[in-house]
């Protein structure tokens, strides 16, 4: 390990780091720094995630008694439509790659920033323009069209503020796409001198992975929703069937989008979670490479399975029979990283500290979630499901239950390396732990209503369903409660937490050899990388103690 | 005219005389009657004339695998699109 | 290395060759994403064509050949400018005049674009091809034809401006001594982005304006 | 009262039960697996348990890989497999079923039955009888939901759907809107009543003489000037619509195609898809023109008079 990066080698940097390096607001808004735009972004979206909570917030409370009296129907439609718009491309969408990905990145491959500077800088003032769109709809009035903007609902039927929340969203996808261009050019342009590609951290490798998948996704949403726009505005007749226009061609463009969105969704959460349990279980990933396989093929199938989600909607059923397999084969690269994290596990020195808790619970819940999705990409089973709360349990066990804790997982993971504040340990395990228990007690009910026969966006319903209700509301409550928490303590420890160490974790990632937080060019020497990530031994000692076991392991997996 | 200017102009020319050209028989073709295949011979030409711009004036002739990967990306996905919507389109009753 | 390029190099590059590479993969992956864009909306037109193919033809019909044609072949040979200010610029010899000449028709070749394509405009206007309740064709569906003609035309025309502006910008930093056109990834960039705007329009001529002339 | 499970009233909801019994078996023994061998391993490795540790055993090598990916792969297509072939069966209604149209719009149901009888927000049907729907929409989509049946069929305007059900339990059934279609979207609810064979004549019997959906086409044939070309004292040049229903035609354009109820949909809103063998196109599209409901009774009426003497000329 001779000319290795080995934890400590780097002489440690004297110049101030990037937090305090200059201080006016103007440096911060015109800054290039990918450390200091992903605090940008972080702070956008951490608004939008409240946002979108507080929205659903009323929802839950309104769904307590079946016929609701609290808010109109035209409220509670404007209200769900909302939160969904906002918690996907406000917040999902952007969360983890735009924070922890463009902060990390760089520092993950030995790169003193991302490839384009300015075009990151750029990517948040289009966030922000289309943040402001977005909320300019809800100021004026809202939209009532759902997440989904089917139409011809959304083009010749709401009265809402359809084109300003669509508006809100083109933009949202372009700032994705900016994001997307640069994290790829800098994995390929700018790893660090023996940062090979089977060197990559799985968090990059997921990060990549993403932002193909946005490169290639997002124009097609883009279009999808210009010709809502331009159908809106100018009253052009190509969603409207009494011209002639189809509305499923619609479904068909919103949904090849749509559907590998929710890969763009959960992929970073997978990242964020392969090197959350190297760190905790001191063990190498179990089948790095397959990882690493997994991920490019869930991110190279995802695009062929978008009719799954219009099994009834009058699409060809010999179309439905195609879409239906491939989603069953989408399942098999997500079968092979459950299995690959589980037996991580193994023969491990196992701390249970607050990202490691998240971690766990992730993988039950995306496995759980998962298997939902099996469920629906059955045919008969999803003509019965469809539209129903099986759906949205399915969805939230993979994205809150799954993507959110991952994300609170990686937060906790790098608060110390983002801020250099520890954060303080048994609230963050009690938010976690509340925080799954709440969850459960959201979503489970709501695939037993949704079984049921309870459809979606229901303002009104059958009160048998009621009881169900009553409790996905009552374990909403105490979710909010574990979400509020982490933004009590973690903004305490910004002023009164401990100051962290370079690496509080004994992690072997290339972020974790430069000071907590990092200089404002990351590292004062260019790194050299000799060996792959997760060089943990699982005796116990820290990395450059023990001997090096991933060359024990790799010959094992020859 | 140094000669290097003269076969930078000699080059390029030749692909735009055959891009006209093309251009050219487009134009007549759109006006034989050969019911859809005349539609195909449009698409057709249209493509070749992208082939050529692509190969030659973006330089993909010369480019590095990365950059023709990039390239080829958009066709195969924007394929995958046209491929699997019209699965539905075209077997829909 | 010279030191003009030592000049061009910016964070977080450490060498120009790296650089101007890491700018023509960056600009193919947002071209690349361009291409699902258009290919999204040419998608919509085939949907639409395969569901109508009478009303198309007859909406073909009505679109003027002699300007399509005509922007096409200026289209093209901005491209042939494009390509030689670019291969100009990239070339050992010092090629400055060739470089900014070709730039500047470049730009005024996609400037004589918009201007071709205002007179059509013009005329679709005065003969009222805009969907509505004025519009001259009895098949309904020809609409969805002329409302994908807008759009298309229309999301074209404001890349190609885009470009004459990038192109029109670096014209003039050339002319004014302000930019190292010779070694500056800047000129190929822009060039890439003009030629796919060009291949866009490629498609959208048999697209528009060769439909239903045989019958 | 708390219930896990739905009413199965329906053959359909039978066999899909099945299907989502055994995903509900497999699934909860693949996730008490995963949770296992989690819990399991936690405890066991835990930092500072006395377990051994020491590289990975010999065994856990590629082939442990493989293995589990290609035991999925196969899980999953027979998973597809069997899924699919539920779904086929179910495809095609039977011949003798009964037919019910069906017109949504925001926000109600209108169903019609072949004689005339027509409800709204309800629907009565006999027990173990086929019933075939055919459904249109007149704004927006919806999509017609009968928990208790399994079943669930999006209706998009300007597109006729088909699907069908056949009851096996006497009772009373929610019908949903699935499909969200605006403010009352929540509201869009009716029921479906299943009632013996016997009951069902009876009610059918007892419904107001509503106008028939024929007859209401043949006054809306004159009313809307369909017989100013299609009468046979027409002056203009058009195919007589007698007999034409359920047979098949000869187009311009050299394709055959059955006048089923699609194709005289499609004649009416779209005349220049489907132009006649030796006709000019001249019949005016009738697309905004007519609502839904009168669309259907101009179809009905045609295919009234597929049993006239008269012949086709
Ligand atoms: C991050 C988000 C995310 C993710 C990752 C997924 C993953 C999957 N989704 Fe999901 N889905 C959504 C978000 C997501 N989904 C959303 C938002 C909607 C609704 C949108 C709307 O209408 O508003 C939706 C809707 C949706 C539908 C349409 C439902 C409907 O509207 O009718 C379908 C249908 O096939 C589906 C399927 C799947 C499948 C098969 C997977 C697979 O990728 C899952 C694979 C994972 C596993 C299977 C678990 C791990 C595997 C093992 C442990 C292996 C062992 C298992 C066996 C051998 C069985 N999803
Ligand atoms: C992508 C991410 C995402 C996230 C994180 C969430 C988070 C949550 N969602 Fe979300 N949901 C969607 C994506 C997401 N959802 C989508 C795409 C839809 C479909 C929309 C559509 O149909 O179009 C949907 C729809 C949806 C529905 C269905 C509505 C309907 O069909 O009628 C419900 C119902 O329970 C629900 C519940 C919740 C809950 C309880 C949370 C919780 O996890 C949220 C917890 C967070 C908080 C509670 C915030 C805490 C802060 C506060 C409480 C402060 C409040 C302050 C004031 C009130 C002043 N969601
Ligand atoms: C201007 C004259 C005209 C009017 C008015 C008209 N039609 Fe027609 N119709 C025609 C002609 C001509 C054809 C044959 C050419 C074609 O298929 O388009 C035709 C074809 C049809 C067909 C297909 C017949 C077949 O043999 O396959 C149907 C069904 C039909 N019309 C129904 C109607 C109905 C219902 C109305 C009124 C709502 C109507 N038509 C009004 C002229 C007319
Ligand atoms: Cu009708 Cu929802
Ligand atoms: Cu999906």
């Amino acid at each position: 390990m001779s000319d290795s990066a080995a934890l400590g080698e780097l002489p440690l940097p004297t110049e101030p780091d990037y937090l305090r390096f200059s201080r006016t607001v103007g440096s911060w808004l015109t800054t290039t720094d990918h450390k200091r735009i992903a605090i940008l972004f972080a702070i956008v979206i951490t608004l939008f995630f409240f946002m979108g909570g507080a929205a659903i917030t009323v929802v839950r409370l309104e769904l307590v008694s079946p016929e609701g009296h609290l808010i109109t129907s035209d409220t509670y439609n404007k209200l769900f439509s909302f939160h969904g718009i906002v918690m996907v491309w406000f917040f999902l969408v952007p969360s983890i790659p735009n924070t922890l990905g463009i902060f990390l990145v760089p520092l993950m491959i030995g790169a003193s920033d991302l490839a384009f500077p300015r075009l990151n800088l750029f990517s948040w003032y289009l966030t922000v323009a289309a943040g402001a769109c977005t909320v300019y709809a809800l100021i004026a009035g809202g939209v009532d069209t759902g997440w989904t903007f089917y139409t011809p609902f959304s083009t010749m039927f709401s009265n809402s503020h359809v084109f300003a929340a669509a508006m809100g969203v083109f933009l949202a996808g372009f700032s994705t796409i900016a994001t997307g261009v640069n994290i790829i050019a800098t994995v390929h342009m700018l790893r660090c001198p023996g940062m090979t590609w089977f060197r990559l951290p799985l968090f990059v490798w997921a990060v990549y992975a993403t932002s193909i998948i946005i490169v290639l996704a997002t124009p097609v949403l883009a279009i999808s929703l210009l010709l809502v726009m331009a159908e809106r505005w100018l009253g052009l007749p190509i969603f409207d069937p009494n011209r002639g226009g189809d509305p499923i061609l619609f479904q068909h463009l919103f949904w090849f989008y749509s559907h590998p969105a929710v890969y763009i969704m959960v992929l970073p959460a997978m990242g964020v979670v392969s090197e959350i349990i190297p760190v905790f279980a001191r063990r190498r990933i179990f089948g790095y490479s397959f990882m690493v396989y997994a991920i490019l093929a869930i991110a190279g199938i995802g695009f062929f399975v978008w009719g799954h989600h219009m099994f009834v909607s009058g699409m060809s059923p010999f179309a439905a029979l195609i879409f239906s397999f491939l989603s069953f084969i989408i399942a098999v690269p997500s079968a092979i990283k459950v299995f690959n994290w589980t037996f991580s596990l193994y023969r491990g020195q196992i701390a249970f500290s607050a990202p490691m808790l998240y971690a766990l619970g992730f993988i039950g819940l995306f496995t759980t979630g998962g298997l939902s999705g099996l469920f629906l990409a059955a045919i008969p089973i999803d003509v019965h499901v469809t539209d129903t709360y099986f759906v949205v349990a399915h969805f939230h066990y993979i994205m809150v239950g799954g993507s959110v804790s991952a994300f609170f997982g990686g937060l906790h993971l790098w608060w110390p390396k983002v801020t250099g504040k520890m954060y303080p340990e048994s609230w963050a395990r009690f938010a976690a732990i509340l925080m799954y228990f709440g969850f459960n007690l959201t979503f489970f009910p709501q695939f037993v209503a949704g079984y049921l026969g309870m459809p979606r966006r229901y303002h009104t319903y059958p009160p048998e369903f009621q009881i169900y209700n009553v409790m996905s509301s009552s374990g909403a409550a105490i979710l909010a409660a574990a979400y509020l928490l982490p933004l009590g303590y973690l903004t305490w420890s910004l002023f009164y937490a401990a100051k962290a160490p370079s690496n509080p974790w004994d992690a072997t990632g290339l972020e974790w050899s430069t000071t907590s937080p990092p200089p404002h060019k990351n590292f004062l020497r260019q790194p050299r990388v000799a060996r792959g990530p997760y060089d943990y031994h699982p005796e116990g000692q820290s990395a450059e103690v023990g001997p090096p076991s991933y060359q024990r392991e790799q010959e094992l997996l020859q | 005219m140094s000669p290097t200017i003269r076969s930078l102009w000699l080059r390029n020319l030749a692909v735009w005389a055959a891009l006209l050209g093309l251009l050219t028989l487009s134009y007549f073709a759109a006006f034989w009657k050969l019911g859809s295949l005349t539609t195909a011979i449009g698409f057709g030409i249209a493509a070749v004339k992208a082939l050529l711009v692509l190969v030659f004036y973006m330089e993909l002739k010369e480019a590095r695998g990365l950059v023709r990967l990039a390239a080829a990306a958009g066709f195969i996905w924007a394929g995958v699109l046209f491929a699997l919507t019209l699965s539905d389109v075209l077997t829909r009753s | 290395m010279s030191e003009a390029a030592e000049r061009l190099i910016r964070e977080p590059w450490s060498d120009l060759g790296r650089q101007k590479h890491g700018a023509t993969f960056g600009i193919w992956l947002f071209l690349a994403s361009e291409m699902l864009f258009f290919g999204a909306l040419i998608l919509t037109y085939a949907v639409m064509r395969i569901g109508h193919p009478e009303a198309f033809a007859a909406a073909g019909r009505e679109t003027n050949l002699t300007f399509g044609t005509l922007n096409t072949a200026i289209l093209l040979t901005s491209s042939l400018t494009m390509a030689v200010a670019v291969q100009g610029s990239a070339a050992r010899e010092d090629l400055r005049r060739l470089v900014i000449v070709c730039l500047a028709l470049t730009a005024a070749l996609g400037v004589a674009f918009l201007v071709v394509k205002g007179f059509e405009y013009r005329e679709d206007l005065d003969r009222s091809l805009v969907p509505g309740p004025d519009f001259p064709l009895p098949e309904a569906p020809a609409q969805i034809f002329f409302a994908l003609y807008w759009v298309m035309t229309g999301v074209h025309a404001v890349h190609l401006s885009i470009g004459i502006v990038l192109v029109g910008r670096l014209a003039l930093q050339g002319l004014l001594g302000r930019l190292e056109l010779r070694e500056s990834p800047d000129v190929e960039v822009t060039g890439l982005y003009w030629h796919l705007v060009d291949i866009v329009w490629v498609f959208l001529y048999p697209v528009f304006y060769l439909p239903g002339r045989s019958s | 009262m708390i219930s896990f499970w739905p009413e199965t009233a329906s053959t359909l909801a039978q066999r899909i039960d099945v299907i989502f019994a055994g995903l509900l078996a497999l699934s909860g023994t693949i996730l008490l697996l995963v949770l296992c061998l989690l819990i399991g391993f936690s405890v066991r490795y835990r930092r500072g348990s006395a377990a051994p540790r020491g590289p990975m055993p010999e065994v856990m090598s590629r082939e442990f890989e493989i293995g589990w990916t290609s035991a999925t792969l196969f899980l999953f297509v027979f998973l597809f497999w069997w899924a699919t072939s539920v779904e086929i069966k179910a495809f095609l209604p039977p011949k003798d079923a009964i037919e019910v149209q069906v017109v949504a719009k925001q926000w109600m149901w209108k169903t019609l039955h072949s004689n005339g009888a027509r409800e709204i927000n309800e629907l009565h049907v006999p027990i173990g009888v086929p019933v075939r729907l055919a459904l249109r929409s007149q704004d927006v989509i919806h999509s017609f939901f009968v928990p208790a049946f399994r079943l669930k069929q999006d209706v998009v305007p300007g597109q006729l759907h088909e699907t069908w059900f056949q009851a096996t339990k006497l009772g009373v059934f929610h019908l949903l809107c699935a499909e969200y279609c605006g403010t009352d979207h929540s509201r869009m609810r009716g029921k479906i009543v299943v009632m013996t064979p016997e009951d069902y004549a009876a009610w059918l019997a007892a419904q107001p003489e509503g106008d028939d959906l024929a007859k209401e086409g043949a006054a809306l044939f004159v009313e809307r000037g369909c017989s100013g070309c299609h009468a046979p004292s027409a002056k203009v040049h058009a195919p007589s619509l007698a007999g034409l229903y359920g047979r098949t035609v000869a187009l311009s354009d050299g394709r055959i195609v059955t006048a089923d109820e699609a194709y005289l949909r499609d004649s009416i809103l779209q005349p220049k898809k489907d132009v006649v063998a030796g006709y000019e196109p001249i019949m005016p599209s009738f697309a905004g023109r007519l609502s839904e409901g009168e669309i259907q009774s101009l179809v009905a009426y045609i295919r009234s008079l597929a049993h006239s003497p008269e012949d086709r000329s």
